[in-house]
């Protein structure tokens, strides 16, 4: 009995790759756990995994590989340009794409692909999480450290605007616009503390290495500022990569594997352990975007009976789906997951949620 | 003995001979000259002694330095044994003044041989000395010939190869220069000189050969050759109005 | 009387502190050779330049009477005015023949349009100019045998003819040579004079410069003698033989 | 002699016909057609930097510039102005032109080393550029290309996906070949060889070394505009990453690797490269080591490599050479000719 | 603003930038030769480093003559497979060599290391100096330090010693230069183990505090670029002050501006000043 092909395309090499490989690894787990309650339609689910490189020239022949491997789906995005890049194909060979966590808008604007599904959370989400974060916290004169790019600017924007929304009376006493390269934030620091704010608050997508920086670097000037991470920016594993210096950030996200409401979660709890069993590591909020793709797709297709494109699309965007990874998830009308955030912060090296939750979808 | 011994020279460029000579040998203190017309096989000749090229000749022969071997060598473990040539065309290094050209020689692994010193050469080629600043580049052509010869001189040789030193030199120049190597010879050095300039060459070499088409065509000391017909209407004859 | 074919005004070049020429003025007309000669270092060379504005230099250069100081040197060609260097030049990756028809592409070249709308046109014209080009390369007595050659590979003295060739390319009314008998000698001298001689026959005005005196001797009409920079003497061949300066500067010996 | 001529004209018509058909021959998949498709078009957009390193000796670094800008003009008339393909085509090339001319009078004085730094940072600065432009989208760049539709009538159908572009590669990637191989039949690109080999002889023969860098850059810029004029219909989606450094080693490496001055160098060189990236392709590293390994292998182990075997397979597509004839990448002018002072 | 802490973080990372490019100062400047490979170089001299100190627990001060060993070793490998092709002085076919081997290097850090981030753990790096209100690192102090002492040595080798005489002269005519008596594939060799050493040096000493990748290296391709050309190719001290001159740049601007553009002002200067600087060069005449 033949197995359902899934494509797979994350970064597997490059400066992204360890988190395409760990994301991979997610994947292939819940694969196996759903293969385990008997697979989709009956059948298996037989991965076939592909390495982008983060460059979209190279995503593309990808893609067009698995199109000709005759995948019945896709879960990719780690780079937006990427994810942008394969969708236009994906849609011509008629083919259910999910989005994991790259996090362009315009991978919802329905032009690359009009049935798009995306998991991570994204600009205003996320902006609203860290303005509920900074109104609960008091802060009012904010320096902000904005990667130049649509990530950044894009988050910032939706930052000041809900600040707006919510009232907030706030002043940005000094903005740091910087490349996603950037490695070396002294003279950013330097700048910032001269204009002594209340809190920085800080954008960059380089999860391997950018933000690691400066976690370090703002530690190794002593800083003595609140540093708070752009929602989704800092995740658990980022902490424990980091460790000691990590102590002390601030930021709001939707999923910690192992702490209250979350070991609550039955398909979490047995998602944590078989990963654990599997690869003998603990997931983070990324890695739980590529399992819980995953987990979406194949829950949508057992149900509609179907690996049809349209079916599979109709049955999540706009609807909610139960008992997965992050126990009943809602899908808005274009295809984004909306997700429950958690305020939290790093303490001897690990996550620890603050209070209940912040912005309630 | 011969100081240099050659025998069974042949170089070939891309399969066609360009020379051969069966034997040859310059003796210690000598001054050998060898003339030929354009392309006779001169520069070939000289290049080969010196395992040395700008092209990519196949050259076979076996080559005597009295009495070792070196035809394995390379052009390198050459000149540091003291077969130094100074070749066609250019010779010193543009890019450098005179100074560092001169400072930049290898001195010979032994100093007997050494009969050269920095402040005898300048003495010879006094108007190096006014240039020791001047990039090689600025030099014109007879300074740059002087430099080349300087060169050679400091690097202790036991043989030199001279090849077509005379070109572009003013005719004055010419006259000392070859005085100079003359004198040079004199003091014991041994010296291989191409020349085009017959007239000039004829009247300081010891012996002399003539080539044609890559091939001796006649050898004699120098009296010989002074009215061997060939060379009296090929070389020595005055020009036509 | 018509203007000389080329004339150079009070030409002044100097290299940082060093003056290489100064108020330098001489002229040559059609059907002349004009033997330019001097020491080593002299500002022979310097004054070629000078003339094809190839250096910085002051003063003024006139071709048939037309002041064409200031012409760019590409400029200089299509009006006649042409050299051969010092130094042998070549396009060293092409054969001897395609050097040739290089030098013919003002004239015989195809435009880019032509060449892509009318590639047939472009293949006469190019038959045309490699005829044209045999024709140059075998008056110039260079053989058949090596125009498929790099000239890197022919004998120098065949390198010498072909610099001066490349020159001469389809014609020129103005011919400057910087040593073209440098490392000739027998009869490739001969050769060379005779192929002056009937340069000249044709109306060429020809400046030479040469440290062969033999061939200067024979075959120039009169003679610039530079020293240092500035003019030391000017006039017939055995006036130079005989000036007590030239001799001494230049000559020296017993001539 | 003319019976040889014929032979050659037929043995090139089968070779192109062959060519049209080779994705078919090739088993047709979906893989095969993006392929061959992209390797028509990186192909042409090699051809750019061939004609400026090959026959101007420079290696020009911007080229991905104009890569770009075709791509960017393309795809921001279709999608903001719905512009048809036809009129994109000239636009695109006008603007990359326009880039280059104003790229060139700046370098007109700039040799070797400058120049490829020159080259390169004004695409560093055009990078940021179009990372911070809004009306050029940004670090996220536009989507939506709509597919290409190049029916003369106003009907006719779009081509949708890559089996239905893919005459279209082919033909432009044929109208390069040829434009390129008769440039290089015309004064212009004769003009540019002697200026490449020896400017101060070129120049004493009439040819202004100035004007014909600038058209040749000109020209370059123009074929490689092209390449990306097509890309971002068959991408459809157009981003930063077109200044990127991959496109740059890819065009950059297509050339150099079988050898220079032969017509069929870049597209072998391409061909090579996408194919090992379909069909063989293990992961970035592995790739790398691959690519590293051939350059390698090709320019110094065996420096004839590509070209030997070209050589071997046939002679007629290559420009007329000489006679034992040096190895094929080899700077010319880079020879000292025989000189004496 | 406190100024003097951005200069201050600009002669460190100007420094850094020069040190990078000591190698190619000599390469290109003086051997005219060429190491597009040079990015990787660095990456490679990084992860030897962090080799020596996370597995083989020399420590850090033994760690950088061992990465400096490995890089000169590694230079010479190179300069061996590709000597003919040096011999021809074929800077373009040299250029794509290099890179052929930069990629092969990377690949196989790549595969051996892995693609994660990896961090070197330096004591210097622990120093904390304050002067007033400016701070900088032992790391920093050793960063500067160590970079005038090398273009101290280099600059002292190439004016006052044969050696200097010799590189020049293979430089512009090998063959010319093997009748000097002169061994010419042991000078390639030569320069380049001091390229790689030298880069293996920077790697060791401005890695530290940053954390370092296999996929790293472009960036410094790039930038030794920018300084050895803007400094003047060929001449040694040109290349430090283009390098601190580049540093204090960047900090300042990015201080002044914004970080987000400076590499595209870098790049917009050095193109200005580039362009200028060939319009000033006339045409030049002698050895066509
Ligand atoms: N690099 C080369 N490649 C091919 N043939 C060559 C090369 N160099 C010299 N030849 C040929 O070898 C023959 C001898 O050349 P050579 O230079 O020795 O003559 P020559 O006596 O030095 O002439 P000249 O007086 O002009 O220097 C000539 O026929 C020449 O064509
Ligand atoms: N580019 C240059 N830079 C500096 N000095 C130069 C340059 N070119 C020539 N010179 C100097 O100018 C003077 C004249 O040079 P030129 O080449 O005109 O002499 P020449 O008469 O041709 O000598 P020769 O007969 O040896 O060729 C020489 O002293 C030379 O050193
Ligand atoms: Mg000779
Ligand atoms: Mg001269």
């Amino acid at each position: 009995q033949q197995t359902v092909k899934v494509g797979v395309i994350f970064p597997l090499s490059g400066g992204s790759g360890p988190n395409g490989q760990a994301t991979v690894k997610a994947v292939e787990t819940m694969a196996a756990m759903i293969n385990d309650e008997g697979g989709v339609l009956g059948r298996k689910i037989q991965l076939v995994v592909r390495d982008d490189e983060s460059t979209p020239a190279v995503g593309v022949a990808r893609a067009n590989e698995l199109v000709s491997e005759g995948v019945a789906a896709v879960i990719e995005g780690w780079n937006s340009p990427v994810s942008l890049a394969m969708q236009p194909i994906f849609n011509r060979a008629n083919i259910f794409d999910i989005t994991s966590n790259a996090q362009a808008d315009q991978i919802l604007s329905g032009e690359g692909n009009p049935l798009a599904v995306r998991l991570n959370s994204a600009g205003s989400l996320n902006g609203e999480a860290t303005a509920q974060f900074i109104k609960k916290r008091g802060y009012k004169r904010l320096a902000l450290l904005v990667q130049n790019d649509v990530y950044g600017n894009g988050g910032r924007a939706s930052l000041e605007e809900n600040l707006k929304k919510l009232g907030v009376d706030y002043t940005v006493v000094s903005e740091q616009k910087f490349p996603i390269t950037q490695l070396d934030f002294r003279g950013v620091f330097t700048s910032v503390r001269d204009a002594k704010p209340d809190a920085v608050v800080f954008w960059n997508a380089s999860t391997a290495t950018g933000v690691p920086s400066i976690l370090t670097q703002y530690r190794q000037m002593r800083m003595d500022f609140p540093l708070i991470a752009a929602a989704g920016v800092v995740v658990e594993s980022t902490i424990e990569t980091v460790g000691a210096p990590a102590n002390g950030v601030l930021s709001s996200d939707f999923y910690f594997a192992e702490i209250p409401p979350f070991n609550a979660i039955p398909q979490n709890n047995k998602f944590v352990a078989r990963m654990k069993q599997m690869h003998g590591i603990k997931p983070d909020k990324y890695m739980a975007m590529g399992a819980l793709a995953l987990q979406v797709w194949a829950k949508a297709a057992n149900e509609t009976k179907s690996l049809s494109k349209d079916v599979i699309a109709k049955r999540i965007r706009g609807q909610s789906i139960s008992d997965t990874m992050l126990g009943d998830v809602k899908f808005a009308a274009n295809g984004q997951l909306l997700a429950k955030f958690y305020d939290f912060t790093a303490r001897d090296g690990k996550a620890v949620i603050l209070d209940q939750p912040a912005a309630s979808k | 003995m011969a100081l240099i011994e050659i025998i069974d020279l042949a170089v070939d460029y891309g399969g066609n001979r360009a020379l051969q000579v069966a034997s040859m040998s310059l003796e210690q203190g000598t001054l050998t000259g060898v003339v030929g017309a354009n392309g006779a096989g001169k520069s070939t000749l000289v290049n080969a002694l010196a395992n040395w090229s700008r092209g990519d000749p196949r050259v076979t022969a076996s080559v005597k330095l009295d009495g070792r071997e070196v035809s394995h060598m390379t052009s390198a473990e050459r000149a540091r044994l003291g077969i130094l040539l100074v070749p066609e065309g250019r010779g010193v290094f543009y890019n450098m003044t005179v100074e560092e050209n001169i400072k930049a020689v290898i001195a010979p692994d032994r100093n007997s041989r050494c009969l050269f010193d920095r402040q005898r050469v300048l003495s010879l080629f006094p108007s190096l000395g006014e240039r020791l600043g001047h990039a090689g580049s600025m030099l014109s052509g007879g300074e740059r010939q002087m430099l080349a010869l300087a060169r050679a001189l400091l690097a202790g040789p036991r043989v030199l190869l001279l090849d077509e030193p005379s070109i572009g030199l003013a005719p004055k120049v010419v006259t000392s220069l070859l005085a100079t190597v003359r004198q040079l010879v004199n003091e014991g050095l041994t010296v291989l000189l191409v020349e085009q300039n017959v007239r000039a060459a004829i009247e300081v070499v010891d012996s002399l050969y003539l080539f044609e088409r890559g091939h001796i065509v006649a050898h004699g000391n120098r009296d010989d050759m002074k009215n061997h017909p060939k060379l009296l209407e090929a070389y020595l004859g005055e020009m036509k109005k | 009387m018509t203007a000389p074919a080329l004339r150079v005004e009070s030409l002044s070049v100097s290299f940082g502190s060093l003056h290489a020429l100064r108020e330098v003025s001489w002229e040559c007309s059609g059907g002349e050779i004009l033997g330019l000669i001097g020491p080593n270092g002299a500002g022979k060379s310097t004054c070629l330049e000078a003339a094809t504005n190839m250096v910085n230099r002051r003063g003024r250069v006139f071709l048939n009477g037309a002041d064409i100081t200031a012409l760019p040197t590409w400029e200089l060609a299509p009006r006649g005015l042409r050299r051969a260097f010092q130094q042998n030049a070549f396009f060293g990756e092409l054969s001897v023949l395609e050097n040739m028809t290089g030098m013919l592409i003002r004239s015989q070249g195809t435009s880019l349009f032509s060449s892509i709308c009318t590639p047939w046109v472009e293949a006469a014209r190019r038959r045309a100019s490699e005829q044209r080009a045999v024709e140059i390369l075998e008056r110039f007595s260079i053989s058949r045998q090596y125009h498929d050659i790099h000239p890197g590979k022919i004998p120098y003295g065949v390198q010498r003819l072909l610099s001066v060739a490349l020159a001469y390319a389809d014609g020129a009314q103005i011919l400057l040579l910087d040593e073209p008998a440098a490392g000739l000698g027998g009869e490739d001298i001969e050769q060379l004079a005779i192929l002056l001689r009937d340069l000249r026959q044709e109306g060429l005005a020809l400046v030479l410069i040469e440290h062969h005196m033999d061939l200067v001797m024979a075959v120039a009409d009169r003679i610039v003698v530079l020293n240092q920079g500035s003019v030391l003497f000017t006039g017939r061949p055995d006036e130079v033989r005989s000036d007590a300066r030239v001799v001494d500067a230049y000559l020296g010996g017993v001539q | 002699m003319h019976h040889h001529a014929l032979t050659r004209w037929f043995a090139l018509a089968c070779a192109v016909a062959a060519g049209f058909f080779l994705p078919v021959l090739l088993g047709g998949s979906g893989l095969v057609y993006n392929t061959l498709v992209v390797i028509a078009i990186f192909a042409v957009m090699a051809y750019g930097v061939d004609i400026v390193w090959s026959d101007l000796g420079e290696v020009s670094l911007a080229h991905t510039v104009f890569f770009a800008a075709g791509a960017y003009t393309s795809a921001i008339l279709s999608t903001r102005y719905g512009v048809s393909a036809w009129l994109t085509l000239p636009a695109a090339v006008v603007v990359s032109v326009v880039l280059a001319l104003l790229l060139g009078l700046l370098t007109l004085k700039t040799r070797e080393f400058i120049f490829s730094l020159v080259t390169y940072s004004a695409g560093i600065v055009c990078l940021s550029i179009a990372q911070n432009w809004q009306f050029l989208g940004g670090s996220d760049g536009i989507v939506g290309v709509p597919p290409l539709k190049l029916s003369v009538t106003s009907g006719g159908a779009p081509a949708i996906g890559n089996q239905a572009i893919w005459p279209y590669a082919y033909v432009l990637l044929l109208l390069t070949m040829y434009l390129v191989a008769r440039f290089r039949r015309s004064a212009l690109g004769h003009a540019a060889l002697m200026v490449h080999m020896n400017q101060r002889l070129a120049t004493l023969s009439g040819i202004d070394p100035r004007r014909v860098r600038l058209k040749v850059f000109v020209l370059s810029a123009g074929v490689t505009s092209l390449a990306g004029w097509m890309y971002a219909y068959q991408r459809s989606y157009v981003g930063p990453d077109l200044f990127d450094t991959y496109f740059l080693v890819l065009m950059l490496t297509a050339v150099v690797l079988s050898g220079q001055r032969l017509l069929i160098g870049p597209l072998l060189g391409t061909a090579l490269l996408m194919s090992q990236k379909a069909f063989l392709s293990y992961g970035g590293y592995f790739d790398k080591i691959v690519l590293g390994c051939v350059l390698i292998f090709v320019l110094a182990v065996y420096p004839r490599g590509l070209i030997g075997l070209w050589e071997i397979a046939s002679g007629f597509f290559r420009r007329k050479k000489t006679v034992n004839d040096g190895d094929p990448t080899a700077t010319p002018g880079s020879t000292p000719s025989s000189g004496k002072p | 603003m406190n100024l003097s802490q951005h200069i201050v973080n600009g002669l460190v990372l100007g420094h850094a930038y020069a040190l990078v490019a000591i190698g190619w100062t000599l390469l290109l400047g003086v051997a005219r030769m060429v190491n597009f490979g040079h990015g990787q170089f660095y990456m490679f001299g990084a992860f030897m480093t962090w080799l020596a100190v996370e597995k083989l627990k020399l420590p850090y001060y033994v760690a950088v003559p061992f990465s400096m060993c490995a890089g000169a070793l590694i230079g010479v490998l190179i300069q061996r497979v590709m000597l003919k092709l040096t011999l021809k002085q074929n800077l373009t076919s040299m250029m794509m060599v290099t890179l052929g081997f930069g990629l092969l290097i990377e690949g196989i850090s790549g595969l051996s290391f892995g693609s994660s981030p990896l961090s070197i753990k330096s004591p210097l790096n622990s120093i904390d100096l304050y002067f007033g209100d400016v701070w900088l690192t032992g790391r920093d102090v050793a960063v500067m330090a160590v970079t005038i002492a090398s273009f101290a040595v280099l600059y002292w080798t190439l004016r006052f010693t044969r050696l200097g005489a010799w590189v020049r002269m293979v430089a512009e005519d090998p063959k010319l230069a093997q009748l000097g008596g002169l061994n010419v594939a042991w000078v390639y060799l030569g320069v380049f183990a001091f390229e790689g050493a030298a880069v293996a040096l920077a790697a060791a000493v401005v890695s530290p505090n940053l954390p370092i990748l296999t996929s790293m290296g472009f960036e410094e391709l790039i930038f030794t670029f920018v300084v050895v050309i803007l400094g003047g190719v060929g001449s040694v001290l040109g290349s430090y002050v283009a390098g601190v001159g580049l540093g204090i740049f960047s900090a300042l601007f990015g201080a002044l501006v914004s970080p987000a553009y400076t590499a595209a002002a870098a790049f917009a200067v050095l193109t200005a000043i580039l362009v200028i600087r060939s319009a000033g060069a006339g045409n030049s005449s002698r050895g066509a």
